[in-house]
This record gives C-alpha cells, structure tokens and sequence, in this order.
C-alpha cells in the first residue's frame, strides 16, 4: 500500500482516490487496516491509494504537489497551507484531539504557566505544541520573548527535557503519552488550544470527483462510530500501525476524543483566529490579508454535512 | 625493477599472520565494536542514561526480534536494499559517464562543470518536494534520490583523477593509435582504478545516507522510514535498531566493494598510483 | 669492438615472422624545426635559464630521411634528440619550421609513426604480451596479431617472461619489450629512442641485429637515437651529430654523415673506424 | 621527457580562447543554469506547476529580498557559513589524519577500519538525537554534526589512495632515510594530493549536506532551518531561496577548493598520478 | 676507447666540494646469497615459468668487498644484478642466506647505503635541486646542504636546469639528477645501479671521472652495476661477472676478477685490454 505512481498526472483521474493514512488519525489506521474505502469504492467503481504521512506538514506537502487528493493534518497546519496559497478545503474534522500540553520532569519547580518566564522551553515551530505553548503563554500574559524557545523536532525536545537542557516541552502524542508512562508530568492542558484534526481534500479533486470525496466522508463517519463501540479494538490497531507500546495507545486514545460533531465550522474558526496572528508575525505567512482569506475559504461543510454512515454500510458489511 | 619493498623495522609476527590469515583479521575488526557493545551496555544499565534516551542492547534485540516475528524486519530490509542496489547501480554509472566526460572534454567541463558542481550542494532533504513535483512518490523518485546520492561521489572522484593520469602513459598509449573510449577503457580507466573504488565506496556510503531521505517520500516500509517513524513516536529501541541495521548493511554493502577491489587489485595488477 | 655474426636462426626467423604486413616506407623531412621551452619557474635555488620567459633548444634543424633508410641522431646529453624525434611522431609541436612525413605536415599524433620511448612505458596492468600486443596495428586479426606478438617476444628474448607484469621484468628485459611493442606495430616510419641503452654487450648486439632483419625483411624508414657511436655507425646509412658552439645556445646539426659501407657489415671495418674516432672526436672525446 | 602532449586533432579556436581565458570559462559555465532557470520560468508560468508547487524565479527573488530587508537573510547566510566552515575544517583535519593512520598502518586498518566503515552509513539525521544526548543542543553539537559530513569523504579516499602511491617513489625517498612523517608529507601526501582534493571536494559538500540535519539541533538561525522550516509550512518560496542559496554557497566554497587546488598544481606541479 | 684526463678544475672541485663529512667506509659480504621470485601469474598467453610458483634468480653468490673498494657487477640482461643490489640496500630480502655490512646482518632498509636506481625516480612535484637535496643525510645544516646540492649539481652539469621539474628535463639529465643525489648523501656503501647507461660518450667519461674524484677525496665502498665492460675496467678494483650455464637457471658469480692497474689509469692500459677480451668472450661476445 504505498507509492501513488506518478503524481500530478494521476492524482486527477476521476476513477481514483488516493488519501493517506497517520498515526496522528487513528481513523484512517482503522479504514486501512480493516479494508472499508476499497470496498465502498468498489461499489462506485473506484480505486483506492493509501499512502503514509509522517506528519501534517508531509500530509501538506503531498497535497501541494497533488500525489494526493485527501490528506489529515492538524488545524492549524491546514490554515498555514492555505493561506500559503495551497488549495485545500477542510471537508471532514475527524477528531478533537488533546495531542499538545506542557510538559516538565518530576523534580521540577515549575508548577503554571507564570513560572515559565525565562526558562527554556523545547517546542517544534509552526507546529500544534508551539501554538499551543503560545496561547498557554498569553493566558500568564506573556510572550514569546520572555521565554526562550528551542526549536527541536518533537522526539528531540522529549529528549532535551529528559536530560535537562530545557525546562519545559511543549509535547506531542504519541511521544508526550511515552514521556508520561516515563514520568513526566503535563503541567498545562487545554483542549481548546489544540486544533482539531482536519481532513482535508483537493479542490481540484472536489470538483472532478464529487463522489469520491463522499464515499471517504461517509466511510469516516462509519469508522467514527465503529471506533466508539470497540475501542479494546481500535486501540490494538492504533498501537500496532503506529508501533507505539499499548499503554502509549491507550493513553493516546484517551486523549482523542472522537465523538465531536464532524462538520467543520465555528469551533474550528475560533481557536485558528487565535493563531492566525501568529503565523504571521513569525513570517511564515506574510499577511494577516492571506490568513483572512484562508478562514474565508478553507471551510467546505457539505461533505460532512452530508455524510451518512448507512450509505457505506452495506458495502462494507458485504450484504 | 621493485618487488614488494622490505619494511624498515620487522613487524610483530601477530600482525604477519594477520596479513595472511583475513579471518583472523576479521575478527580483529570486531574487537572495536565489541568495545562500543560493552560501552553501550554499561552506559544504559548503570543509569548515566535512561532507557528512552539510550535503551539497552538487549531492548533493541527484543525490538528487533519482534519486529521479525511480525515479518515486517525482513519486508524493511529487502526494500531498502532494493532500493540502494538499483539507486547506486544508476547513480554510479551515470557518475561513471558524466565523471569520464567532464575529466576527459574540456567542452564539457566548461558548460556542464559549474551547474553539476552547484547541484551536488543541494541537501538529499530539499530534493524530496522537487522529486514529489516531477516523478511523485512511486518506487521511482525514490530510486531517483538514492541514485542522486551516489552519482555525485563517483562523478567527483572519477573527473578529478582523469585529470592526473600519467601522462606519459597516455602518451605511450595514443601513440599507438589508442583514442577516444578505448584510451579511456584500456588505459585511463585502469589508472584511475583506486580513486574509482573510492568514489564507489563513497557512493555507496552517501545512497544509503540518501535512503532516509528516499523513504521520506511516501514510503511506508523500509529502514529509512523506520527510522523516521521511530524518530517521531519515540521509539528510541526501534530507532537504534535502524540505525544498526543500517550501519551493518552499509559496511556488509561496503565489504562486496572490498571484494571487487581484491579482484580488480588482480586482474589490473600494480594498479598504478592514480 | 666486434659483434659475433648474427646467428643465422634468428635472422631466418625475423624474416619470415615480421614480414606479414608490408608498409610503405615513408619520408621524413624536417624542415627549419626549431623548438623552445619555458624557462625554469620555481627558480627559488637554482639559476634559471638565459634569456626572458623562453629557452631554445633546438633551431633551424632541416633534413630529409629517405624511404628506408636507417638514420641516427647522436649528441650531448640535453642537447634535444629525444625533442628532435618526438616533433616527428607529432608527439609535440615544433616552435619553427615543420616536419613532414610523405610530405603532408606533421600536427597531432602521427598514425604512421612506431615510438620507441626513451623510457620504456609499459602500461603497468598489463603482463609483457599483453604490452606489445599493444603496438598491433588496429584491425589486426586476432590470431594473427597473437602469432606476431608472441614470434617479436620470442625475438627479444622475452619468452620466459611473456606473462609477467612490468614490475616483475628487470630494466633491459622492459627495454626490450618497449622495443617488440614498436616493432609490433610495423610503421612506415620507425622512431627508436636510445633502444638498447639498458643492454648488456651480447644482448645489444642480438638486438641491433634483429633491428637489422626486421629492416631487411620489410625496409621501413628508421630514426634512432644513440649514445653509442659504434651501434650508430653499424646500423645506419646515415648519421645525423646535433651541436652547437656555444653550450647555453640552441642545437642544430653539427654534421651529417653518409655510411656507404654495404651491409652486412663488419664491426671492425676500417672505414666504420675512422667514422668513429672523427665522430667522437666531434663529441669531444678525444685521443682515440 | 614529455611536455603537454600536443592534441590529436586541432580544436576549435573558441575552446583555445576558453582554455586561455577564465572569465570566459565562466560565463559559457553560466550558460547552463541560465538554460535551466529559462525553463523554470516557463513551468511556472505557463501553468504546468501551480505557484505553491513552483512558485516563478520572481517570487522567489521577492521572497529573498524580503528576508533580506527583515534582516533575516544574512543571519541566517553567515550563520550557516560558519557552522559549515568550522565543521568542514575539524572534519576534514580528522579525517586526513585518520585516513593517513589506516592508510599507512596496517595494525590500524585491520583494528579500526570496519568499525569506521561501519559508522560511515549512519544517516545524517540518525546522529541528531545521539549527538543531543552527548553533548547538548549548542553550537558544538551542530559543528560536530557537520564535521561528521566532512570526515568520511577525506577519510575515504585519503586511507583508499594512500594504499596505491607509486611503490618505487616510496622506496626511492625510503632508501634515502625518509621515513614516518616526513615520508608521509614529502612524498605520499603529495602523490595523492589530486585525491585529497576531491576529497576535500566531496567533504565540503557533504558538510552542506549534513548542515540542515545539524540545524534540526535546536537551531533557529541558518539555512538549513529556513529550509526544514519553509518545508513545514509550505513556503515553497522560500524553500527554493534556501535550496537556490545552499547550491550558490556550495559552488562557491567549491571553487575556493579550486583555487587551492591550482594552487597546489602550481606548488607541487605536475602533481603524479594517484 | 680512451678518455681524455679528466680536466683540473673538475678533479679539484670534486675533491673540495665533497669531502664535507667524511664517513666510514663499509664492508659488504655476500653469504651464499640467493634469491626466488613467484612465477608469472598470468600465463594467458606467455609461456609460464617452469617448477612450481617459484622461479630463481640468483644462487649461492657470496663475496666479500673490502672498505674503500669499487666492484663492478657484469652480467646479461635480467641475470639479477639490481637484485643482487636491492639485496645489500635492504630494498628486499634474500630468500636464501644473507647480505651483511660491516658484520651485522642487513634487514629493512639500511642507513649506510646510498642507492642509485636503475631508472632516476625524482620526485616528480620537485625541482631538480630538491629532489638533490633529498640525498642530504639527515641533519646536514641547511647552508652547508645547499651548498653542496649545489656543488654536485654542478659538477652532473645541471646547473641550467637546477630549477627544472624532472617532466621537463632530458633522460640523460634525470639520471645524472640521480648520481648526484646518490652522491650527496655521502654513504658508508654507495650502490649505483647503472649509472652512466643514458649518457652519451662525453658526458659518461667525465662523470666516471667524476666518480673516481668523489672516491678518491672520500673512499667509501662502491658497488656498481654496469653493461660497460670497459668503464667496469678502468673504474673498478675488481669486477664480478654474473650468469649461469643453464639460461633458465640461476645465475651465479662466473668470473671475479681482480685489477691491479693503478690509478690514475689509462683507458688505452694493455692489461685492462687484455682484460676486456676476456670479459667480452665471457659475456658470449667473441671475435675481439
Ligand atoms: N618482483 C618480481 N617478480 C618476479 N620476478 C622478478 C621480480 N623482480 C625481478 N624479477 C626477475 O628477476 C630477474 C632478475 O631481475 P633484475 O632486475 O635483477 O635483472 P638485471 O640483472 O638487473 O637486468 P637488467 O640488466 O636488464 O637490468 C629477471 O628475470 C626478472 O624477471
Ligand atoms: N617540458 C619541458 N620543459 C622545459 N624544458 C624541457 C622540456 N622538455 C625538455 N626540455 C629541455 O630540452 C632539452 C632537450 O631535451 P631532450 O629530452 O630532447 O634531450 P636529449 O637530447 O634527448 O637528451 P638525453 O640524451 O639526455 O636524453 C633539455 O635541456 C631539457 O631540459
Ligand atoms: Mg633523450
Ligand atoms: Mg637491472
């Protein structure tokens, strides 16, 4: 299941849908490893590609160069390709996730936000955890310059924190979740910080294949609810396709919360409003004008406004 | 005319019989890695690190062994190693023939030097949204990355030691009416033999280096992405074992250009300083 | 000194195993060649040459080889011989004037030049056969090019040693592979840089005769280079001294001496003797 | 003796007029990349590539000139030059050294040799989390990174090219009582001095090449971030200034190694074959 | 042939400009040395040596050269005279008894031997000054080295080409390069692996002069290589003649011979003719 051919060219063809599959969206591990988009193509006459994102910039990237049509990444992510000029539209949220929080080791004295002035803190820039570290930060009425940020990849800044070259981390799953079985402690969490899983797709696809963006809609709403009765189930498979340890999984899981309501909208709006500003004092979008924009236009709420899990049903119960 | 020279002093006979006896020299070579083995053991177990930052050798046996029992080991090896074997296949032959053109055509070493010279400075990173745009994300841009890698070793060594061939040789050698690829084949690629097997070793060296990069472009089995994967999950036991695993490949992979270095030493004999 | 008559086997044998592909002979003119280096650059210790960025070596040398004919360039050591024939293979250009071979203007590497080198040369990956292999005209059949190398190897002396590698074979045995290598080839002109300056007494006798036979079997145009005034008066028709007065000044000829004695010649003919102590005397060896 | 051997067929004056004149050389090197940013125009343009796949050459000059005018540009420029530079220098020191020492020692070779074969397949981005371990997030660790890049390809081909100097040069300077190091430095180091330098070739670019995985180490300065980071967030823009300027930068340290390289041709002239 | 004398100036320069360090002159003794080679490997085509992987060179050759004297060894071409000099060098090992200098056994390469190799082997990055200057031994003070370097590179005659790179100058100069680098070194034992053989008639009779007024101010023991059996006689006290019976076995001493003609001598000596006679016929060259 990997390799969607050659890319531009093939990526628009009406008679396929090539999406990817994360870790960071235990959905798509299910509809993967269960078999269900093949299925619910078939019956439209369709083919399936699935390829592996390693993270929502890569999910991003593959969308940008259209290998291809379908792709999961955080929230925020998804505002910064857009209003980078990235033609994408959020169709799907596929979970509320708790994936960001601070992080600190046992022995140290930071107990809130306040205490973070002037300490170190590891976080990966442009990422969820950033963001949220910066928010957390504007609720102590700080800023980013009273604190001093290292920019490391994720797995990296749990390192840095272990051995003591910061004094904070702002975290990611699943390593946040190993980091805690090790004994770190989140000493900050807000759900609302974080910025929900967006499934994003091509507007290119949309309008060349209407029904192929329906089917995985549908086919999310199956898994969601399927997820939700059998999460002994959804567990093990979380833990074996993102080769994290089961009490990593659970812990993760946990954290996921999957029974949210799946049609993008205000919620979503609201917490990237807070980040927009942002993005574009870093530079990494150079007007707030295009940040505007994007929040304009990045919704498409018919997909999950339509979306009925009994369309799939049938087909991938095989009866 | 000179036979193998006599050393100056006389040497220990262990390091004679070791000239003689490769097994015994083999096992020589192992007595590095085994220090680092004990280092390593010592370092996780007596707390200086702790697990997540340096798990023990035995945890990432156990990962491995499970990763085995899974199927999936073997599945990212064979992959990976297809991948290297036909990226260094193309990239050093195409080293081969840019390297011999630019080293032996002035023409060519004045249009095409300069612009090679720059892409060699691209990062194996940067190319993989270049590679997603042109060939996406198939089987072929990933050979395409490795096989970039190992071009540029090859094609650096190659062109510079076609400069610094003997020239009294290719003197000898035209004036027989040796030219053109038969000078090259006969003559220059002979001499330039040793810088040639360097530049492999090199390659092959930087297409495994290149791999990681490779299997970043929509891979979903394979060492590299192991390792990426690893890296992000923090699964620092899975993370070593593909870091070993590469290691271990990369000098086995390094050992058969070993061998066709014996055997060319062989048939060309005295290569000559080249 | 007087060489034994060439035994009769090996003058048979040169003639039937290297006739096999006649030539045309060819003739060599030089006409007005002059040739001049840079001078010494790094300059740091030694004294650096005379006369701005520029050395001359050799000026206004002219002369005309027959087809056939077998000629030798003796003088001092540095005075410019091996210059003088490596304008003539084309191996490098003249500074003045130009060398023609049947006339047409020597540029860049000449096809129907053999070159003996002053050094032998051989390409050190290759085992003794495989180096004079090298010398076979292109196109050669492969079978046929195998007999001819192995009958020039056998002709030298070398048959022992036939699959030794350069390394392996002692100063005079590489000289004469250098030697067969030319040989091989079977050129309308023949270059030989100092060919048997590596031989001993009895060796480079065999070898001057097996020059001879090669010649006489199929006539080639020979220009040879030799310290040894006998060697050159024993095998040439034509002699060719270069010189000049003054010692940090250009080489030109010296003298050009015609050899009338008919061949086979004797060593110790009287005529060739007197040639010799004029020859030497002309080298500044005098008193014989 | 031979002088430079004179050219088996005349050739075009223009290439005479270019041998003799390097500004000439130069700007027919330029005709190359010249051609290729045409094309690039022209697939921006015309459609083939959206401007988030392939933003146009203009976008990307407006891209640098705002960087440059926020001040960002030469930071992060100078910042990455000197990782490159202080990383390149330590790298390729040790790498001449220990190159010498398994070149020239047998002991060495057979002890450390396969253990250094061994690690030179560890990808640039495995050492980012051991290099954290060891010595931190600072400069240091991102210069050690880089100077890892340097090493092997100096390492490489100096222990490679040493094994096949010209054995009656060796003997030669042998018999005369030069022996260790003065051997080594009056006669071996310069019969291989072509291959150092495309080792030292090789090195430079490779230490370009491990620069954005050094600057994963908790950089917020250099190219390589620009690069990692412009990748992140989509800046496709800004991802070609930091790919366009590492080529540029990479050439241009390349043709510092040139000029050495000439220098040493002139210094130890007809530099022999090895 | 005869030589004219020596000139004056140069006997005098040579005799002052080299005596700087006198050293001891050593003793060699050759004991029932012998010496075996792997046959070739490649006999694609080449007729491989007989018996087994070994062929042998040379067998049982002993002698004794006393301090001070000059030997001359004779012998066809690849009989095994440069290894019979690699051998007292320590340039390789004798595969059968042993070479010793002054009683203690020779092993690796020794200090008390200066080498002149058969092909001049300069240093090709280095002007001819330099690669002179290479011959120094260790810790001559730098002024007294470049003033002898110097001296030597004079009295070779290279002075115009002290700055020259070994690429640019003739063979004849490389060699005598190789001479004076052999001769700077001022060794206990100087082993000169024919040394004269690209020189022309000249310039060979004045650097054997040369030889002669270097041992003459500095007697040290020399053994030299020659093909010349008339600079063997008029240089040496004694010549060794090196061959076999059986052309494919090894070689052995066949003739050694002692001269007591006094020096300075004449090239015209009747015993040193009688003497070649001999010497030639040895060498299978008759009729003299
Ligand atoms: N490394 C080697 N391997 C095999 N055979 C060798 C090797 N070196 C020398 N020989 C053989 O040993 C013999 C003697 O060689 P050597 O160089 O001593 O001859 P030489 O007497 O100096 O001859 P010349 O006068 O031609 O220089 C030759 O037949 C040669 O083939
Ligand atoms: N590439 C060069 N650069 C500068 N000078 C050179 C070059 N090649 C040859 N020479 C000079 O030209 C002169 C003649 O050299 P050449 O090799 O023709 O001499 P030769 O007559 O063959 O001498 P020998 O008998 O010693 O071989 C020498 O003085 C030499 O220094
Ligand atoms: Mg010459
Ligand atoms: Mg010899």
């Amino acid at each position: 299941g990997e390799g969607a051919g050659t890319g531009v060219a093939n990526a628009d063809s009406a008679g396929s849908i090539t999406l990817d599959y994360a870790t960071y969206n235990p959905l798509s591990l299910i509809i993967r490893s269960k078999g269900w988009l093949e299925k619910v193509a078939d019956g439209i006459g369709q083919s399936v590609e699935w390829v592996n994102s390693a993270g929502s910039n890569k999910a991003n990237e593959y969308l940008r160069a259209g290998v291809i049509d379908v792709g999961s990444t955080a929230g925020s992510a998804a505002l910064l390709a857009r209003a980078n000029g990235s033609p994408i539209k959020v169709i799907d949220i596929f979970s509320q996730p708790e994936w960001s929080a601070l992080v600190k080791t046992p022995d140290s004295d930071i107990d809130s936000v306040a205490d973070l002035k002037g300490a170190s803190i590891a976080a990966t820039l442009g990422t969820d955890p950033y963001f949220l570290l910066l928010q957390a930060l504007e609720t102590a009425g700080l800023s980013a310059d009273d604190v001093s940020v290292q920019n490391l990849q994720h797995a990296d800044g749990r390192t840095a924190l272990d051995t003591g070259q910061v004094d904070a981390w702002a975290g990611l799953d699943p390593i946040m979740a190993a980091a805690e079985e090790g004994g770190d402690l989140l000493f900050y969490r807000n759900l609302d910080f974080n910025t929900y899983g967006f499934l994003n797709a091509r507007e290119s696809f949309l309008t060349q294949n209407p029904t192929g963006a329906h089917a995985v809609v549908n086919t999310y709403a199956y898994a969601r609810e399927w997820a939700l009765a059998h999460e002994e189930e959804a567990v093990t498979i979380l833990g074996e396709e993102a080769g994290i340890e089961p009490g990593t999984a659970q812990k993760v899981w946990e954290r996921t919360h999957l029974d949210i309501d799946p049609v993008p909208g205000d919620d979503q709006i609201a917490v990237l409003e807070n980040i927009g500003p942002i993005l574009v004092e870093s530079g990494d979008v150079s007007s707030q004008e295009n940040v505007d924009d994007a929040l304009a236009s990045i919704v498409e709420k018919s997909y999950a406004e339509a979306a009925d899990r009994t369309a799939v049903a049938g087909a991938i119960e095989g009866n | 005319m000179p036979e193998t020279p006599a050393p100056v002093r006389s040497r220990g006979s262990l390091l004679r019989a070791v000239a003689r006896n490769k097994w015994l020299a083999g096992a020589l070579g192992l007595a590095l890695p085994v220090l680092i083995l004990l280092l390593w053991h010592t370092l996780s177990s007596n707390g200086t690190f702790s697990p997540v930052q340096l798990p023990a050798p035995s945890t990432v046996l156990a990962a491995g062994v499970e990763l085995a029992q899974r199927g999936d080991l073997w599945f990212n090896v064979a992959i990976s190693v297809q991948r290297v074997v036909l990226g260094f296949l193309i990239g050093s032959t195409l080293g081969m023939v840019l390297g011999a053109l630019i080293g032996l055509s002035r023409w060519a070493s004045v249009l095409a030097g300069p612009t090679i010279g720059a892409i060699r400075a691209v990062p194996s990173l940067a190319w993989v949204p270049l590679l997603m745009l042109w060939i996406g994300i198939g089987e072929n841009s990933k050979v395409t990355l490795v096989a970039i890698g190992a071009f540029f070793p090859v094609y650096t060594t190659v062109s510079a030691a076609l400069k610094h061939v003997d020239r009294q040789l290719i003197e000898a050698a035209r004036s027989f009416g040796i030219t053109g690829l038969q000078l090259f084949f006969q003559v220059q690629l002979p001499a330039v033999l040793p810088s040639v097997i360097s530049g492999l070793r090199l390659a092959l060296a930087q297409a495994w280096l290149f791999l990681v990069a490779a299997e970043l472009l929509g891979a979903a089995m394979g060492l590299g992405f192991l390792l990426t994967e690893s890296q992000g999950n923090g699964r620092t036991d899975r993370l070593l074992l593909a870091i070993l695993l590469l290691a271990i490949l990369g000098k086995l992979s390094d050992a058969l250009v070993g061998v066709f270095e014996r055997w060319a030493a062989r048939r060309w004999g005295a290569a000559p300083a080249a | 000194m007087t060489a034994a008559p060439a035994s009769p086997s090996l003058n048979a044998t040169a003639g039937r195993g290297t006739r096999a592909y006649p030539v045309q002979a060819a003739t060599v003119s030089f006409d007005g060649v002059g040739k001049s280096f840079p001078a010494a650059r790094g300059t740091k210790r030694g004294a650096s040459a005379p006369g701005g960025g520029l050395r001359q070596v050799l000026s206004d040398v002219s002369f005309d080889v027959e087809p056939g004919q077998i000629v030798s360039i003796l003088g001092p050591s540095g005075c410019g011989k091996s210059t003088l024939l490596r304008a003539a293979a084309g191996l490098s250009t003249a500074t003045a004037g130009q060398v023609r071979i049947d006339g047409s203007p020597v540029s860049g590497i000449d096809p129907r030049c053999a070159v003996g080198f002053q050094e032998p040369r051989p390409l050190p990956w290759r085992s003794v056969t495989d180096n004079v292999a090298m010398g076979l005209p292109r196109g050669t059949p492969k079978a046929d090019g195998g007999r001819r190398v192995a009958e020039l190897i056998d002709l030298v002396g070398l048959t022992g040693s036939a699959g030794h590698r350069p390394a392996e074979i002692s100063g005079g045995m590489a000289q004469r592979a250098s030697l067969a290598r030319a040989l091989a080839r079977n050129p309308g002109v023949l270059l030989l840089d100092e060919p048997f300056g590596a031989l001993d007494a009895l060796t480079r006798l065999k070898m001057q005769d097996l020059l001879l036979d090669v010649h006489a079997a199929d006539p080639t145009t020979v220009l040879m280079v030799t310290h040894d005034v006998e060697e050159a008066l024993y095998l040439s028709d034509r002699v060719i001294l270069l010189g000049s007065r003054d010692p940090a000044g250009p080489a030109g000829i010296a003298e050009d001496i015609r050899i009338r004695v008919p061949r086979p010649r004797s060593r110790e003919d009287a005529e060739l003797a007197r040639l010799r102590s004029h020859l030497l005397a002309q080298l500044g060896v005098e008193g014989h």
